[in-house]
């Protein structure tokens, strides 16, 4: 029943925190209100028994990747002239929102078509580090090692993207 | 129950799409993308929880993983449109106009 | 001399290419591997040729499993027919290097990858294996044509380029019918050419693989009236691209007539050939007299050639024993000639800065050699007795005249049509008073005249004592008759009473 | 039955020889240092005398044979062999080709040696005779040849000679046009010759395509009358070509632009009369199709009667002459038509020796004059050049037809033979072009050496030709005054010793008929040229001024007008094709689909070019229209 009431807090707040990214104008305040999507996200991981995803949701998403998100919001100093004048921004949103409907139903559609299953918190052997790394550096070797070389890729663009003096035009 | 779970993962990556279909800021753009990540990342989990194998969990790993190098390319990209243009309108940037 | 000699000449030249397009290297040096790799390849076809026994089946044949599943092998073999192709590009291309010695590094690499792309072509045994040197043909040809053309190469680029590939894929639905239709009859998969022949095959479907063959063929012979790429694409491309265009590529479209439709398509073969044979005519005579109006030499010679090639193709269409062997013996014969003429164009267009006929003049006294050269060329390509051309054209026009009396009446007037235009030019040309451009007109040097020379001793030499490369050419076409191909088989013996002989009667 | 010489082969290589060499030496040469003009001669000179004598050795041993196995050939190497098509490189001597051969090489020396008096000091002397000597070269192969392929050989080497040589002075674009007028229409022959060939070949030709065996196959069920008629007008059309008659015959009267020995040798003694050459090679085969004799003597006869017009009205020496040849080859086209082949080769014998001689005392005198052609600037020459109108005086005589002169018992051989096989229609019109060609020889003769000079200037430096041009001219003279007596008929007490010769290579019926038809063969020709001597006499014996054409005579000074004919009928309306083939069919017919394709894929891009509108939301936009579309479809079909 507890459980149940946090999953119910949790999924609101994640809505809510996603409503108010797609709607607020600033970015610095999308950005905050993504923030509480993230951390809800985190509390239903727990849920989920996820006990390693939770914890790096918390550090690695919430964390490092808003806060640079944030960071880069604060480090390009922006004004209200610089964001763009989005009159028909509501619109767009509900037109937005009429197309993806078909999807979503779709989507909600397979899923009910799915046998339901119980969330129950699941013993030690279940979402920690150990197991995850076990099955990471087994099975999911090659995959991993792909990644990493990705995000050294990436890491290496963004230096040489964001190092160019405007000297391009 | 599960099925709340990947309805709810549903929401967010609808919202995500509107998010990415409807605005014109980069910045709200990005983020919904990466709320997209997440919707799919929480599927991942919860299914991961159905079956009780690790597979979904190492799966939302990675997804992390290319999560986090999409940010930093994808803001590197927004500093040098800021440079150029001094906008963070999507909108300003029409090169592939027929 | 080694095992895999037909593999070598192949994949040297290929390879050699691609190193030199990664390679910094510098144009001499561009140039000089060019030389020494073709004339290598020169040297192992001359060893090919010494060796090859002339019994009619394939030869120097390489057969090596290469999708097991689906039948298809790396099969490599020559015959008569493709002996002579491979000769032809072998011989010739080594010149391109001796005489233009100034172009880009691409300009030679993109010209090793095409030879040993043609060559492959050639000695494929296998369909899918020549479909696949078949496109990379066109490759090098894109990229010599789009990089160092003349003026309006982009134009005459896309048109070469799309109208080929159009057909060729109209090709490879045709070889694909093929390897199904083999896998529904015999219950195996295989892609192998000579096991084609044994297919049977009838209904409409049949036909419409029969035409798709032919288009892909007809785009690159060019028959008329799949002719227009070849104008502007001629003219446009730079010298030694014309010259493979004209002097092998063409004929690797008559080869795959010989090869594929011919054996295969028996049956729509014989029904069609009449019309094939007249579409051969017409287009001589069509492509004939456009070339008398050109003002450009480049392209007349495009045209002439163009209207030699339906010659050549007639001689296929004709189905006998005759025309065909006479049709290979012009593919050798107009490569040489034609191929040289082109050749000799661009020395022209090199030394007096213009294509223009009129611009011309008095250049046989300026520049003896080149004139007797381009005289000997400009005969043999006009067919006459002493040289090769005459050989291969009066063998085909006895075929057609055997095959349908009017076709073969018309195929005759090439005689007529060759001399018209060629005449003109060259009587503009090298006759009457120097002009500005043509002044200070310099004869060939010593490298160029000796390059030729070889080119021009065979022109004379298959003019006056043909009879031991017919004798490797014949036991091939004679088996194209003997073979278990009943339709064409039964084109009657020398008879008479069979002037008027068309297929329809049979 | 027959014999193998090796040495048969050597002939025609003699000239071919001289000719490499000395191309290779004009060329390599001509641009730094010059050859003197002495060696040149002498090389050119040795490969014609070297095959005159191997001729005379063909002839020796020949005449060793018995009479019915006169055949010597050699084999050179297989040409080429392709299923039943056997063509061996082979060379046949029979009476018929020795009998050419050796007035080809015998007039070829003498011209050879004329030339170099005549050419000298022209700057591309070496490349004069390279082609001089390839001329003969080919003409011999032509002649020698065993088969008909071996003779198209020949054929059509003459004919790239003959078009080098008429533009020879290729400088001047009308001579260049003039060689290409003589390669184009000898190659609208040639394309009948080939045609013709390979209808023979179909027919008969599986069991060897050499005269002897096409001889002995003439008679097989294969060669029905419909065929054997085809291949018989098809190689006349190829004869009408390189022998100038109707309607083909255009391209001769130009062929004068080259230098005049080419005219003598070429376009008088030798490469013309192929044609009647091969009418009697295939004798065999017109011996059997009587309508294709008759085809053939009436356009000869006709083509006589046409030149015979227009060599009355002509001012230009050279193609007085020139028409006179055109009428001689019908002449002979008449006689083999009748199928009196060795009447036919026999005036092709005589009338090398004297038009050749005509030819070259033209030439005397044009280089007496500086390359002045035209009649009517000359006169009065007989004084200056005596030898060369001495010489001259004989060749007219000869070509007009008077007895005893050699042309005489030719023609009238001819004539006979078309009034004894019933011929009288081509018998008449023979008789009036005797007339005529008496009138327009003697016309030319007082024109250009009686009467007063016309050209005062050109009369002063005019003075006899040097020794080496005027002693051909002398034997020339004499093989005219007595080649006659060669074939003496047996009313003047001879006994036909060139039909007799000629007989077993020849499938021919001597007719027989009475002695007054043979002596009204004779009367008729005599009052004939007696008749036509008188007229042209009677107005220009004693010289006359350049007289204007009005009516007719303009019509036939102007040649009926056929070259313009030609060139609005045909030449006109072949560009015309080819340039609207060019400028519209092309584009707009052929083209068209081609252009379709691409004009169809450029309106459908521009289509759907306004979705590309350049907003990275707008397509996502589509990305997800397509999802929601798909999802739409799915859930459809979704339970």
């Amino acid at each position: 029943m507890f459980a149940d009431g946090l999953f119910l807090g949790f999924a609101v707040l994640a809505v809510l925190g996603a409503v108010g990214l797609v709607l607020f104008r600033h970015p610095m305040n999308g950005a905050m209100s993504f923030v509480v999507t993230l951390i809800s996200l985190a509390g239903l991981y727990a849920l989920l028994s996820a006990k390693l995803i939770f914890a790096l949701q918390l550090i690695v998403y919430a964390g490092a990747i808003m806060s640079l998100i944030v960071f880069i919001i604060m480090f390009l100093n922006i004004q209200p002239s610089d964001l763009p004048q989005e009159e028909t921004k509501l619109l767009y949103i509900i037109g937005g929102g009429i197309l993806v409907l078909p999807i979503g139903l779709f989507l909600a559609k397979i899923v009910k078509s799915l046998p339901n299953s119980s969330t129950d918190i699941v013993g030690n052997n279940f979402g920690g580090v150990k197991e995850v790394g076990l099955l990471l550096f087994r099975d999911w070797l090659v995959p991993f090692e792909i990644v990493s070389i990705l995000l050294l890729v990436s890491l290496v663009g963004a230096v040489i993207l964001a190092g160019k003096r405007g000297t391009t035009k | 129950m599960i099925h709340s779970y990947l309805y709810l993962s549903i929401v967010l990556f609808c919202l995500g799409i509107v998010g990415v279909v409807s605005r014109r800021n980069v910045f709200t753009v990005f983020m919904s993308i990466e709320l997209m990540l997440n919707a799919a990342n929480l599927a991942f989990v919860a299914f991961s929880r159905v079956h009780e194998t690790m597979d979904g969990h190492v799966l939302a790993m990675m997804v992390m993983a290319v999560a986090a190098a999409e940010a930093a390319l994808a803001l590197a990209v927004v500093i040098l449109l800021h440079k150029h243009k001094s906008k963070l309108d999507t909108n300003v940037f029409s090169l592939l106009k027929g | 001399m080694f095992e895999h000699v037909l593999s070598i000449i192949i994949f040297l030249p290929i390879l050699a290419g691609l190193v030199l397009l990664a390679s910094p290297a510098s144009r001499t040096v561009a140039r000089f591997t060019g030389l020494v790799i073709s004339l290598a390849t020169l040297v192992l076809s001359l060893d090919l040729y010494a060796g090859f026994q002339s019994t009619g089946h394939l030869e120097f044949v390489e057969k090596i499993s290469w999708i097991p599943s689906l039948g298809i092998t790396y099969f490599l073999g020559v015959d008569g027919i493709s002996l002579f192709i491979l000769m032809a590009g072998s011989v010739l291309l080594p010149l391109v290097y001796l005489i233009f010695g100034t172009k880009e590094k691409g300009y030679y690499a993109n010209l090793l990858i095409v030879q040993g792309a043609m060559a492959g072509a050639v000695c494929a045994a296998d369909m899918v294996l020549f479909y696949i040197f078949w496109e990379v043909m066109l490759l090098p040809v894109f990229f010599m044509l789009g990089l160092y053309g003349g003026t309006q190469r982009l134009p005459a680029t896309l048109k070469i380029t799309l109208y080929t590939i159009a057909g060729s894929l109209l090709m490879l639905a045709a070889i694909v019918y093929l390897g199904v239709s083999y896998h529904a009859q015999f219950n195996e998969w295989n892609f192998a050419m000579d096991k084609m022949a044994q297919l049977n095959l009838t209904g409409r479907i049949a036909a419409l693989a029969f035409f798709g063959f032919m288009i892909a063929f007809a785009i690159k012979i060019p028959l008329f009236p799949f002719h227009t790429w070849l104008p502007d694409a001629y003219t446009e491309a730079p010298t030694a691209a014309t010259f493979v265009l004209s002097a092998v590529m063409a004929k690797i479209g008559v080869y795959g007539v010989i090869r594929f439709v011919v054996p295969v398509f028996d049956i729509e073969f014989a029904r069609f050939a009449i019309i094939l044979a007249y579409s051969g005519v017409i287009g001589m005579m069509y492509c004939g007299l456009a070339a008398i109006t050109q003002k450009d030499f480049k392209r007349m010679l495009a045209f002439s050639s163009a209207s030699h090639m339906g010659v050549i193709a007639l001689g296929v269409f004709c189905m006998n024993l005759q025309a065909l062997t006479g049709s290979i013996y012009q593919i050798v014969a107009h490569a040489t000639s034609t191929g040289v003429l082109f050749l000799f164009a661009g020395i022209l267009e090199e030394r007096t800065q213009t294509r223009t006929i009129e611009d011309l003049g008095g250049i046989a006294a300026k520049a003896p050699v080149f004139a007797l050269f381009f005289a000997i060329a400009m005969l043999a390509s006009v067919g006459l007795p002493g040289t090769s051309g005459f050989i291969g054209e009066f063998m085909i026009v006895l075929g057609a005249v055997k095959f349908n009396a009017v076709v073969g009446v018309l195929a005759g007037t090439t005689l007529i049509i060759g001399v018209c235009y060629m005449l003109w030019m060259f009587q503009r040309v090298f006759f009457e008073k120097p002009t500005v451009h043509s002044e200070n007109f310099k004869d060939l040097t010593l490298v160029e005249g000796l390059a030729f020379l070889p080119v021009i001793l065979l022109i004379i030499v298959m003019g006056i004592y043909p009879h031991p490369f017919l004798s490797k050419i014949t036991p091939s076409t004679a088996l194209q008759f003997t073979q278990p191909s009943p339709i064409v088989a039964q084109v009657p013996a020398s008879n008479a009473q069979n002037f008027g002989l068309t297929i329809e009667q049979k | 039955m027959e014999q193998s010489v090796n040495y048969l082969g050597l002939i025609p290589l003699f000239p071919l020889m001289g000719a490499v060499l000395i191309g290779l030496l004009h060329v390599f040469t001509c641009n730094r240092t010059s050859v003197p003009e002495k060696i040149y001669g002498i090389l050119a000179c040795v490969g014609p005398v070297l095959s005159f004598v191997m001729a005379l050795k063909v002839f020796v041993a020949l005449k060793g044979l018995p009479e019915a196995s006169r055949f010597l050939s050699h084999k050179a190497f297989t040409w080429f062999s392709v299923g039943d098509l056997h063509i061996n490189m082979g060379f046949l001597a029979d009476p018929l080709s020795c009998l050419m051969i050796l007035f080809v090489t015998f007039i070829g020396s003498l011209i050879h040696i004329y030339s170099i008096g005549y050419m000298g000091g022209d700057k591309n002397y070496g490349k004069f005779f390279a082609y001089m000597n390839l001329f003969l070269g080919s003409m011999l192969v032509l002649v020698l040849g065993d088969g008909p392929l071996v003779m198209f050989v020949g054929w059509e080497g003459v004919g790239l000679c003959s078009y080098l040589l008429i533009s020879f002075y290729s400088e001047d674009r009308a001579n260049v046009l003039a060689g290409n007028k003589a390669f184009i229409v000898n190659r609208v022959g040639d394309l009948g010759f080939v045609l013709g060939m390979s209808f023979l070949f179909w027919a008969i030709g599986a069991h060897g395509f050499d005269y002897l065996s096409l001889k002995a196959h003439a008679n097989d069920p294969a060669m029905t009358q419909g065929v054997l008629l085809t291949v018989c007008l098809l190689l006349f059309v190829g004869a009408t070509g390189k022998s100038a008659q109707i309607p083909l015959y255009v391209w001769l009267p130009d062929a004068m632009a080259g230098p005049t020995p080419v005219s003598a040798l070429i376009h008088a003694a030798t490469m013309v009369t192929a044609g009647v050459y091969m009418v009697a090679r295939f004798s065999f085969l017109y011996a059997g199709a009587e309508l294709a004799g008759n085809i053939v003597a009436w356009v000869g006869i006709l083509t006589a009667l046409l030149a015979a017009i227009f060599g009355m009205f002509q001012e230009d020496i050279k193609k007085v002459l020139a028409y006179s040849t055109v009428s001689q080859l019908g002449y002979m086209f008449a006689g083999v038509g009748v199928a009196a082949y060795s009447a036919g080769i026999f005036h092709v014998f005589t009338h090398a020796f004297f038009k050749a001689l005509l030819f070259l005392g033209a030439g005397s005198v044009i280089y007496a004059l500086h390359h002045e052609q035209n009649i009517w600037k000359m006169g009065g020459l007989k004084a200056k050049m005596p030898k060369t109108y001495l010489t001259m005086i004989i060749g007219a005589f000869a070509l007009a037809g008077c007895p005893p002169f050699s042309g005489f018992f030719s023609k009238d051989e001819i004539l006979y033979s078309a009034l004894a096989t019933g011929h009288f229609g081509i018998w008449a019109v023979g008789v009036l072009v005797a007339g005529m060609t008496a009138y327009y020889t003697f016309r030319m003769i007082f024109v250009v050496f009686h009467g007063e000079p016309r050209d005062r200037h050109a009369y002063e430096h005019a003075k006899e030709s040097p020794s080496v041009m005027t002693v051909p001219l002398i034997i020339l003279a004499v093989g005219a005054l007595f080649a006659g007596f060669l074939n003496l008929p047996g009313i003047f007490g001879g006994d036909q010793i060139v039909s007799h010769w000629l007989a077993p290579s020849l499938s021919e019926h001597h007719p027989h008929a009475s002695v007054f038809v043979e002596i009204l063969a004779i009367g008729a020709s005599v009052i004939a040229f007696a008749i036509g001597f008188k007229i042209a006499y009677s107005k220009f014996g004693q010289g006359a001024p350049e007289p204007s054409y009005k009516g007719f005579a303009d019509f036939a000074y102007h040649k009926f007008y056929v070259d313009e004919l030609y060139d609005a009928v045909i030449v006109q309306p072949y560009k015309a094709i080819g340039s609207s083939i060019w400028k519209v069919i092309e584009p707009n017919v052929t083209d068209a689909p081609v252009k379709g394709v691409s004009k169809l894929y450029m309106v459908l891009g521009l289509a759907f070019k306004v979705f590309q509108v350049g907003y990275v939301r707008i397509y996502a936009l589509y990305m997800v229209l397509g999802l929601s579309l798909m999802s739409l479809l799915l859930s459809q079909s979704f339970n």
